[in-house]
Protein backbone atom coordinates (compact mmCIF):
# COMPACT_ATOMS: atom_id res chain seq x y z
CA UNK A 1 0.00 0.00 0.00
CA UNK A 2 1.24 3.56 -1.18
CA UNK A 3 -0.41 6.53 0.18
CA UNK A 4 0.71 10.13 -1.68
CA UNK A 5 -1.55 13.32 -2.65
CA UNK A 6 -4.87 11.19 -2.87
CA UNK A 7 -3.63 7.99 -4.30
CA UNK A 8 -4.22 4.90 -2.58
CA UNK A 9 -2.82 1.22 -3.79
CA UNK A 10 -3.89 -1.79 -1.91
CA UNK A 11 -2.63 -5.01 -3.34
CA UNK A 12 -3.73 -7.92 -0.80
CA UNK A 13 -5.13 -11.32 -0.55
CA UNK A 14 -7.50 -11.02 2.09
CA UNK A 15 -10.90 -9.85 1.00
CA UNK A 16 -12.02 -5.98 1.38
CA UNK A 17 -14.90 -4.28 2.94
CA UNK A 18 -15.97 -2.42 0.05
CA UNK A 19 -19.37 -1.36 1.98
CA UNK A 20 -16.75 0.62 4.46
CA UNK A 21 -14.00 1.50 1.07
CA UNK A 22 -16.79 2.90 -0.79
CA UNK A 23 -18.20 4.97 2.98
CA UNK A 24 -14.32 6.23 3.87
CA UNK A 25 -13.55 7.16 0.28
CA UNK A 26 -13.14 10.60 0.12
CA UNK A 27 -15.84 11.54 3.03
CA UNK A 28 -15.74 15.01 4.52
CA UNK A 29 -14.39 16.41 1.12
CA UNK A 30 -16.37 19.17 0.70
CA UNK A 31 -14.42 20.10 -2.64
CA UNK A 32 -15.78 16.94 -4.68
CA UNK A 33 -19.19 16.35 -6.01
CA UNK A 34 -18.87 13.15 -7.54
CA UNK A 35 -17.69 9.85 -6.50
CA UNK A 36 -17.16 7.20 -8.96
CA UNK A 37 -16.75 3.49 -8.07
CA UNK A 38 -16.06 0.27 -9.92
CA UNK A 39 -16.47 -3.29 -8.58
CA UNK A 40 -15.32 -6.27 -10.16
CA UNK A 41 -16.75 -9.87 -8.93
CA UNK A 42 -15.64 -12.97 -9.72
CA UNK A 43 -18.40 -13.62 -12.70
CA UNK A 44 -19.94 -17.48 -13.19
CA UNK A 45 -20.83 -17.27 -17.21
CA UNK A 46 -21.39 -20.93 -17.17
CA UNK A 47 -22.97 -21.74 -13.67
CA UNK A 48 -20.36 -24.04 -13.31
CA UNK A 49 -17.11 -22.35 -12.14
CA UNK A 50 -15.73 -23.66 -8.83
CA UNK A 51 -13.08 -20.56 -8.31
CA UNK A 52 -10.27 -18.60 -9.74
CA UNK A 53 -6.84 -17.88 -8.97
CA UNK A 54 -5.47 -14.70 -9.32
CA UNK A 55 -1.50 -14.87 -9.69
CA UNK A 56 0.40 -11.64 -9.73
CA UNK A 57 3.45 -10.24 -9.60
CA UNK A 58 4.80 -8.61 -6.09
CA UNK A 59 6.41 -5.11 -6.38
CA UNK A 60 5.59 -4.48 -10.25
CA UNK A 61 1.70 -4.77 -9.65
CA UNK A 62 1.93 -2.17 -6.84
CA UNK A 63 4.23 0.20 -9.46
CA UNK A 64 1.85 -0.37 -11.77
CA UNK A 65 -1.32 0.30 -10.23
CA UNK A 66 0.57 3.82 -8.95
CA UNK A 67 1.48 4.95 -12.40
CA UNK A 68 -1.83 4.03 -13.86
CA UNK A 69 -3.35 6.38 -11.16
CA UNK A 70 -0.97 9.29 -10.75
CA UNK A 71 -1.64 9.38 -14.71
CA UNK A 72 -5.04 9.65 -14.51
CA UNK A 73 -5.01 12.19 -11.64
CA UNK A 74 -3.11 14.13 -14.14
CA UNK A 75 -5.34 13.81 -16.67
CA UNK A 76 -8.56 14.63 -14.68
CA UNK A 77 -9.68 17.07 -11.93
CA UNK A 78 -9.26 14.74 -9.34
CA UNK A 79 -9.15 15.08 -5.35
CA UNK A 80 -8.87 10.75 -4.79
CA UNK A 81 -8.18 7.98 -6.05
CA UNK A 82 -7.92 4.49 -4.81
CA UNK A 83 -7.33 1.25 -6.27
CA UNK A 84 -7.64 -2.38 -3.98
CA UNK A 85 -6.98 -5.82 -6.22
CA UNK A 86 -6.73 -9.30 -4.14
CA UNK A 87 -4.54 -12.16 -5.56
CA UNK A 88 -4.92 -15.84 -4.62
CA UNK A 89 -8.24 -17.43 -4.54
CA UNK A 90 -11.28 -16.48 -4.97
CA UNK A 91 -15.09 -17.84 -4.81
CA UNK A 92 -17.58 -16.67 -7.74
CA UNK A 93 -19.34 -13.59 -6.55
CA UNK A 94 -16.24 -12.68 -4.32
CA UNK A 95 -15.23 -8.96 -5.36
CA UNK A 96 -11.90 -9.09 -6.89
CA UNK A 97 -11.33 -5.61 -6.88
CA UNK A 98 -12.59 -1.80 -7.12
CA UNK A 99 -11.60 1.54 -7.67
CA UNK A 100 -12.79 4.65 -6.47
CA UNK A 101 -12.63 8.35 -8.05
CA UNK A 102 -13.92 12.11 -6.48
CA UNK A 103 -14.04 15.04 -8.49
CA UNK A 104 -15.96 17.72 -8.70
CA UNK A 105 -17.44 17.10 -11.85
CA UNK A 106 -18.93 13.74 -12.88
CA UNK A 107 -17.50 13.35 -16.64
CA UNK A 108 -14.28 13.67 -15.04
CA UNK A 109 -15.04 10.90 -12.31
CA UNK A 110 -16.63 8.75 -14.57
CA UNK A 111 -14.39 9.13 -17.23
CA UNK A 112 -11.15 8.83 -14.94
CA UNK A 113 -12.44 5.41 -13.17
CA UNK A 114 -12.77 4.06 -16.83
CA UNK A 115 -9.27 4.71 -17.85
CA UNK A 116 -8.23 3.25 -14.68
CA UNK A 117 -9.93 0.53 -15.28
CA UNK A 118 -8.87 0.03 -18.98
CA UNK A 119 -5.25 0.54 -17.94
CA UNK A 120 -5.22 -1.85 -15.22
CA UNK A 121 -7.06 -4.92 -16.76
CA UNK A 122 -4.05 -4.53 -19.33
CA UNK A 123 -1.37 -2.65 -18.15
CA UNK A 124 -1.24 -4.53 -14.44
CA UNK A 125 0.41 -7.60 -14.21
CA UNK A 126 -2.40 -9.88 -12.74
CA UNK A 127 -3.44 -13.53 -14.35
CA UNK A 128 -6.67 -15.43 -13.91
CA UNK A 129 -7.04 -18.95 -13.44
CA UNK A 130 -10.63 -20.51 -13.67
CA UNK A 131 -11.39 -23.62 -12.23
CA UNK A 132 -14.70 -25.58 -13.46
CA UNK A 133 -15.55 -29.29 -13.38
CA UNK A 134 -12.23 -30.33 -11.99
CA UNK A 135 -10.47 -28.56 -14.16
CA UNK A 136 -8.22 -25.42 -14.70
CA UNK A 137 -7.81 -22.50 -17.27
CA UNK A 138 -5.92 -19.51 -17.84
CA UNK A 139 -8.41 -16.90 -18.67
CA UNK A 140 -7.33 -15.21 -22.33
CA UNK A 141 -7.01 -11.25 -22.36
CA UNK A 142 -9.62 -10.04 -25.17
CA UNK A 143 -8.85 -8.24 -28.40
CA UNK A 144 -11.53 -5.64 -26.81
CA UNK A 145 -9.62 -5.03 -24.01
CA UNK A 146 -6.34 -4.03 -25.57
CA UNK A 147 -8.76 -1.63 -27.91
CA UNK A 148 -10.68 -0.16 -25.31
CA UNK A 149 -7.04 1.60 -24.87
CA UNK A 150 -7.05 3.57 -27.87
CA UNK A 151 -10.03 5.50 -26.74
CA UNK A 152 -7.51 7.34 -24.28
CA UNK B 1 23.73 -12.26 -12.89
CA UNK B 2 20.08 -11.79 -13.65
CA UNK B 3 16.96 -12.74 -12.38
CA UNK B 4 14.51 -14.02 -14.89
CA UNK B 5 10.47 -14.63 -13.54
CA UNK B 6 7.98 -16.79 -15.52
CA UNK B 7 4.39 -16.08 -14.41
CA UNK B 8 0.99 -17.89 -15.03
CA UNK B 9 1.00 -20.46 -18.06
CA UNK B 10 4.82 -19.37 -18.85
CA UNK B 11 5.58 -20.38 -15.20
CA UNK B 12 3.83 -23.14 -15.76
CA UNK B 13 5.69 -24.53 -18.69
CA UNK B 14 9.15 -23.85 -17.90
CA UNK B 15 7.92 -25.51 -14.49
CA UNK B 16 9.55 -22.83 -12.33
CA UNK B 17 8.64 -19.00 -10.97
CA UNK B 18 12.55 -18.30 -11.11
CA UNK B 19 15.87 -18.61 -11.79
CA UNK B 20 18.94 -16.54 -11.82
CA UNK B 21 21.05 -16.81 -14.90
CA UNK B 22 24.47 -15.71 -15.89
CA UNK B 23 24.07 -14.35 -19.67
CA UNK B 24 25.57 -12.02 -22.07
CA UNK B 25 22.59 -11.52 -23.85
CA UNK B 26 22.38 -7.75 -24.93
CA UNK B 27 18.53 -7.96 -25.46
CA UNK B 28 14.86 -9.86 -24.41
CA UNK B 29 15.32 -11.30 -27.41
CA UNK B 30 19.01 -12.49 -27.36
CA UNK B 31 18.37 -14.06 -24.13
CA UNK B 32 14.63 -15.38 -25.62
CA UNK B 33 17.42 -16.87 -27.97
CA UNK B 34 19.47 -18.37 -25.33
CA UNK B 35 16.50 -20.15 -23.44
CA UNK B 36 14.72 -21.73 -26.01
CA UNK B 37 18.27 -23.20 -26.93
CA UNK B 38 18.42 -24.86 -23.85
CA UNK B 39 15.41 -27.24 -23.50
CA UNK B 40 12.79 -28.27 -25.13
CA UNK B 41 10.40 -26.56 -22.08
CA UNK B 42 12.00 -23.15 -23.06
CA UNK B 43 11.61 -23.78 -26.65
CA UNK B 44 7.81 -24.33 -26.14
CA UNK B 45 7.05 -21.75 -23.77
CA UNK B 46 8.44 -19.05 -25.98
CA UNK B 47 7.49 -20.46 -29.24
CA UNK B 48 4.84 -17.64 -30.21
CA UNK B 49 6.66 -14.24 -28.41
CA UNK B 50 3.34 -12.31 -29.64
CA UNK B 51 1.57 -14.31 -26.97
CA UNK B 52 4.07 -12.83 -24.58
CA UNK B 53 4.37 -9.92 -22.46
CA UNK B 54 7.92 -9.15 -21.02
CA UNK B 55 8.80 -6.38 -18.09
CA UNK B 56 12.82 -5.36 -17.95
CA UNK B 57 13.13 -4.14 -13.70
CA UNK B 58 9.75 -4.25 -13.54
CA UNK B 59 8.48 -2.20 -16.36
CA UNK B 60 6.36 -3.51 -19.61
CA UNK B 61 9.01 -3.13 -22.46
CA UNK B 62 9.55 -5.00 -25.85
CA UNK B 63 11.27 -7.58 -27.06
CA UNK B 64 14.21 -5.50 -28.74
CA UNK B 65 14.71 -3.69 -25.17
CA UNK B 66 18.58 -3.80 -24.51
CA UNK B 67 19.60 -5.79 -21.03
CA UNK B 68 22.60 -3.86 -20.23
CA UNK B 69 22.43 -3.18 -15.90
CA UNK B 70 19.22 -4.98 -15.71
CA UNK B 71 19.03 -7.01 -12.51
CA UNK B 72 15.51 -8.68 -13.16
CA UNK B 73 13.65 -9.94 -16.25
CA UNK B 74 9.60 -10.85 -16.29
CA UNK B 75 8.19 -12.77 -18.85
CA UNK B 76 4.57 -13.62 -18.86
CA UNK B 77 1.05 -13.86 -20.93
CA UNK B 78 -1.15 -10.57 -21.49
CA UNK B 79 -2.23 -9.35 -18.39
CA UNK B 80 -5.80 -10.43 -17.06
CA UNK B 81 -6.54 -8.35 -14.24
CA UNK B 82 -9.97 -6.47 -13.09
CA UNK C 1 -40.14 3.60 -3.10
CA UNK C 2 -41.16 1.04 -5.89
CA UNK C 3 -39.55 -2.29 -6.39
CA UNK C 4 -39.73 -4.49 -10.25
CA UNK C 5 -37.40 -6.30 -12.52
CA UNK C 6 -34.26 -5.30 -10.66
CA UNK C 7 -35.27 -1.53 -10.33
CA UNK C 8 -35.13 -0.15 -7.18
CA UNK C 9 -35.79 3.84 -6.71
CA UNK C 10 -36.02 5.52 -3.25
CA UNK C 11 -36.64 9.22 -2.89
CA UNK C 12 -36.52 10.70 0.70
CA UNK C 13 -35.47 13.18 2.91
CA UNK C 14 -33.31 11.12 5.47
CA UNK C 15 -29.40 10.69 5.05
CA UNK C 16 -28.99 6.96 3.17
CA UNK C 17 -26.28 4.98 4.02
CA UNK C 18 -24.21 4.70 0.73
CA UNK C 19 -21.54 2.02 2.40
CA UNK C 20 -24.48 -0.79 3.52
CA UNK C 21 -26.29 0.58 -0.18
CA UNK C 22 -23.16 -0.10 -2.04
CA UNK C 23 -22.34 -3.38 -0.09
CA UNK C 24 -25.57 -5.04 -0.53
CA UNK C 25 -26.37 -3.92 -4.11
CA UNK C 26 -26.28 -6.65 -6.55
CA UNK C 27 -24.54 -8.42 -3.52
CA UNK C 28 -24.07 -12.58 -4.17
CA UNK C 29 -25.20 -12.02 -8.19
CA UNK C 30 -22.62 -14.59 -9.19
CA UNK C 31 -23.56 -13.56 -12.60
CA UNK C 32 -23.01 -9.82 -12.80
CA UNK C 33 -19.26 -9.12 -12.88
CA UNK C 34 -19.15 -5.38 -13.04
CA UNK C 35 -21.35 -2.76 -10.32
CA UNK C 36 -20.53 0.91 -10.79
CA UNK C 37 -21.79 3.39 -8.65
CA UNK C 38 -22.07 7.00 -8.77
CA UNK C 39 -22.57 9.33 -5.56
CA UNK C 40 -23.13 12.85 -5.69
CA UNK C 41 -22.15 15.13 -2.99
CA UNK C 42 -23.21 18.64 -1.72
CA UNK C 43 -20.03 20.86 -3.36
CA UNK C 44 -18.92 23.61 -1.87
CA UNK C 45 -17.69 25.63 -4.84
CA UNK C 46 -16.68 28.82 -3.48
CA UNK C 47 -16.08 27.93 0.40
CA UNK C 48 -19.08 29.76 1.54
CA UNK C 49 -21.89 27.45 1.16
CA UNK C 50 -23.75 27.37 4.25
CA UNK C 51 -26.16 24.51 2.60
CA UNK C 52 -28.67 23.70 0.20
CA UNK C 53 -32.13 23.13 0.38
CA UNK C 54 -33.69 20.36 -2.28
CA UNK C 55 -36.88 20.77 -3.66
CA UNK C 56 -38.94 18.25 -5.84
CA UNK C 57 -42.27 16.65 -6.79
CA UNK C 58 -44.07 14.26 -4.94
CA UNK C 59 -45.15 11.42 -7.39
CA UNK C 60 -43.77 12.40 -10.56
CA UNK C 61 -40.39 12.26 -9.10
CA UNK C 62 -40.71 8.46 -8.49
CA UNK C 63 -42.48 7.80 -11.79
CA UNK C 64 -39.60 9.84 -14.00
CA UNK C 65 -36.48 8.01 -12.00
CA UNK C 66 -38.35 4.95 -12.84
CA UNK C 67 -39.04 5.31 -15.77
CA UNK C 68 -35.37 6.47 -16.88
CA UNK C 69 -33.95 3.42 -14.92
CA UNK C 70 -36.07 1.27 -17.09
CA UNK C 71 -34.95 2.95 -20.22
CA UNK C 72 -31.13 2.17 -18.92
CA UNK C 73 -32.13 -1.07 -18.48
CA UNK C 74 -33.70 -1.70 -21.93
CA UNK C 75 -30.86 -0.35 -23.70
CA UNK C 76 -27.97 -2.27 -21.91
CA UNK C 77 -27.42 -5.39 -20.25
CA UNK C 78 -28.25 -4.63 -16.38
CA UNK C 79 -29.14 -7.11 -13.58
CA UNK C 80 -29.74 -4.71 -11.20
CA UNK C 81 -30.62 -0.38 -10.89
CA UNK C 82 -30.59 1.20 -8.00
CA UNK C 83 -31.43 4.90 -7.82
CA UNK C 84 -31.86 6.97 -4.40
CA UNK C 85 -32.37 10.79 -4.56
CA UNK C 86 -32.90 13.22 -1.31
CA UNK C 87 -34.97 15.56 -1.01
CA UNK C 88 -34.95 18.50 1.89
CA UNK C 89 -32.30 20.15 3.88
CA UNK C 90 -28.65 19.50 3.20
CA UNK C 91 -25.30 20.34 4.45
CA UNK C 92 -21.58 20.80 2.59
CA UNK C 93 -20.35 17.63 1.98
CA UNK C 94 -23.53 15.15 2.42
CA UNK C 95 -24.52 13.04 -0.05
CA UNK C 96 -27.27 14.35 -2.42
CA UNK C 97 -28.01 10.98 -4.21
CA UNK C 98 -26.76 7.59 -5.82
CA UNK C 99 -27.23 5.49 -8.54
CA UNK C 100 -25.55 2.21 -9.03
CA UNK C 101 -25.51 -0.54 -11.88
CA UNK C 102 -24.88 -4.23 -11.91
CA UNK C 103 -23.82 -5.79 -15.45
CA UNK C 104 -22.01 -8.65 -16.35
CA UNK C 105 -19.93 -6.70 -18.46
CA UNK C 106 -17.88 -3.06 -17.37
CA UNK C 107 -18.56 -0.97 -20.68
CA UNK C 108 -22.37 -1.48 -20.11
CA UNK C 109 -22.33 -0.88 -16.20
CA UNK C 110 -20.41 2.88 -16.98
CA UNK C 111 -22.35 3.84 -19.55
CA UNK C 112 -25.80 2.83 -17.93
CA UNK C 113 -24.43 4.83 -15.20
CA UNK C 114 -23.23 7.42 -17.42
CA UNK C 115 -26.93 7.49 -19.20
CA UNK C 116 -29.16 7.08 -15.38
CA UNK C 117 -27.08 10.42 -14.60
CA UNK C 118 -27.24 12.55 -17.43
CA UNK C 119 -31.15 12.12 -17.87
CA UNK C 120 -32.06 12.26 -13.69
CA UNK C 121 -30.10 15.69 -13.79
CA UNK C 122 -32.04 17.32 -16.72
CA UNK C 123 -35.39 15.11 -16.83
CA UNK C 124 -36.25 14.49 -12.92
CA UNK C 125 -37.67 16.98 -11.21
CA UNK C 126 -35.42 17.82 -8.53
CA UNK C 127 -34.46 21.71 -7.80
CA UNK C 128 -31.51 22.95 -5.70
CA UNK C 129 -31.33 26.00 -3.49
CA UNK C 130 -28.17 27.16 -2.17
CA UNK C 131 -27.45 29.37 1.26
CA UNK C 132 -24.46 31.39 1.30
CA UNK C 133 -23.54 34.14 3.46
CA UNK C 134 -26.86 34.93 4.57
CA UNK C 135 -29.03 34.81 0.99
CA UNK C 136 -30.18 31.96 -0.77
CA UNK C 137 -29.83 31.60 -5.20
CA UNK C 138 -31.53 28.70 -7.18
CA UNK C 139 -28.97 26.52 -8.73
CA UNK C 140 -29.01 27.94 -12.21
CA UNK C 141 -29.27 24.57 -14.97
CA UNK C 142 -26.28 24.20 -16.95
CA UNK C 143 -26.06 24.40 -20.66
CA UNK C 144 -23.79 20.93 -20.51
CA UNK C 145 -25.97 19.29 -18.98
CA UNK C 146 -28.61 19.43 -21.44
CA UNK C 147 -25.85 19.15 -23.86
CA UNK C 148 -25.09 16.01 -22.35
CA UNK C 149 -28.08 14.15 -23.17
CA UNK C 150 -27.30 14.43 -26.92
CA UNK C 151 -24.95 11.82 -26.56
CA UNK C 152 -27.35 8.79 -25.83
CA UNK D 1 -61.15 21.75 -12.71
CA UNK D 2 -57.72 21.29 -12.92
CA UNK D 3 -55.09 21.37 -10.37
CA UNK D 4 -52.06 23.72 -11.16
CA UNK D 5 -48.82 22.95 -9.27
CA UNK D 6 -45.57 25.47 -9.23
CA UNK D 7 -41.97 24.43 -8.40
CA UNK D 8 -38.99 26.69 -7.36
CA UNK D 9 -38.52 30.00 -8.31
CA UNK D 10 -42.06 29.86 -10.11
CA UNK D 11 -43.83 28.40 -7.18
CA UNK D 12 -41.62 31.82 -4.91
CA UNK D 13 -43.01 34.26 -8.08
CA UNK D 14 -46.41 33.28 -7.90
CA UNK D 15 -46.82 32.88 -3.85
CA UNK D 16 -48.60 28.94 -3.67
CA UNK D 17 -47.52 25.73 -4.35
CA UNK D 18 -50.37 24.66 -6.01
CA UNK D 19 -54.34 26.09 -7.18
CA UNK D 20 -57.45 24.44 -8.53
CA UNK D 21 -58.11 26.64 -11.57
CA UNK D 22 -61.58 26.10 -13.27
CA UNK D 23 -60.69 26.59 -17.39
CA UNK D 24 -61.25 26.50 -20.66
CA UNK D 25 -57.51 26.51 -22.07
CA UNK D 26 -57.38 23.84 -24.68
CA UNK D 27 -53.68 23.77 -24.44
CA UNK D 28 -50.35 24.65 -21.77
CA UNK D 29 -50.28 28.04 -23.70
CA UNK D 30 -53.55 28.77 -22.99
CA UNK D 31 -53.72 28.20 -19.97
CA UNK D 32 -50.30 30.22 -19.76
CA UNK D 33 -51.72 33.05 -21.14
CA UNK D 34 -54.92 32.79 -19.30
CA UNK D 35 -52.85 33.16 -15.98
CA UNK D 36 -50.25 35.78 -17.55
CA UNK D 37 -53.90 38.09 -17.63
CA UNK D 38 -54.91 37.75 -14.03
CA UNK D 39 -52.23 39.30 -12.24
CA UNK D 40 -48.59 40.83 -12.51
CA UNK D 41 -46.96 37.99 -10.58
CA UNK D 42 -48.09 35.68 -13.20
CA UNK D 43 -47.12 37.77 -15.79
CA UNK D 44 -43.72 37.95 -14.41
CA UNK D 45 -43.58 34.35 -13.51
CA UNK D 46 -44.47 33.29 -17.28
CA UNK D 47 -42.87 36.43 -18.69
CA UNK D 48 -40.15 34.10 -20.53
CA UNK D 49 -41.13 30.34 -21.61
CA UNK D 50 -38.23 29.83 -23.13
CA UNK D 51 -37.28 29.07 -18.97
CA UNK D 52 -39.87 27.13 -18.00
CA UNK D 53 -40.96 23.49 -18.17
CA UNK D 54 -44.01 22.20 -17.96
CA UNK D 55 -45.04 18.90 -16.97
CA UNK D 56 -48.90 17.50 -17.79
CA UNK D 57 -50.28 14.43 -15.29
CA UNK D 58 -46.71 14.26 -14.07
CA UNK D 59 -44.93 13.89 -17.70
CA UNK D 60 -42.84 16.25 -18.89
CA UNK D 61 -44.41 17.92 -22.07
CA UNK D 62 -44.18 20.97 -24.76
CA UNK D 63 -46.77 24.10 -24.23
CA UNK D 64 -48.65 23.28 -26.87
CA UNK D 65 -50.19 20.06 -25.57
CA UNK D 66 -53.87 19.34 -25.26
CA UNK D 67 -55.23 19.75 -21.65
CA UNK D 68 -58.41 18.03 -22.83
CA UNK D 69 -58.96 15.16 -19.63
CA UNK D 70 -55.73 16.63 -17.73
CA UNK D 71 -55.90 16.59 -14.05
CA UNK D 72 -52.78 18.28 -13.17
CA UNK D 73 -50.39 20.59 -14.61
CA UNK D 74 -47.36 21.89 -12.99
CA UNK D 75 -44.83 24.73 -14.09
CA UNK D 76 -41.49 24.63 -13.13
CA UNK D 77 -37.24 26.12 -14.01
CA UNK D 78 -35.20 23.54 -15.76
CA UNK D 79 -34.23 20.37 -13.36
CA UNK D 80 -31.20 20.89 -11.40
CA UNK D 81 -30.90 17.57 -9.46
CA UNK D 82 -28.25 14.85 -9.19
Amino acid sequence: MSEEAGIRIVVQEAPFDFGAEADAFAAGRNDMGAVVTFTGVVRDVSGGLDGMEIEHYPGMTEKALARIAAEAQARWSLGEVLVIHRHGKLAPGERIMMVATASPHRKDAFEAAEYLMDYLKSRAPFWKKESAGGGQSWVAAKDEDEAALRRW
Amino acid sequence: MIDVLYFAWVRERIGMPKERLDTGAATVAALVDELRAREERYAMAFSDLSALRVAVDQELTDFDAPLAGAREVAFFPPMTGG
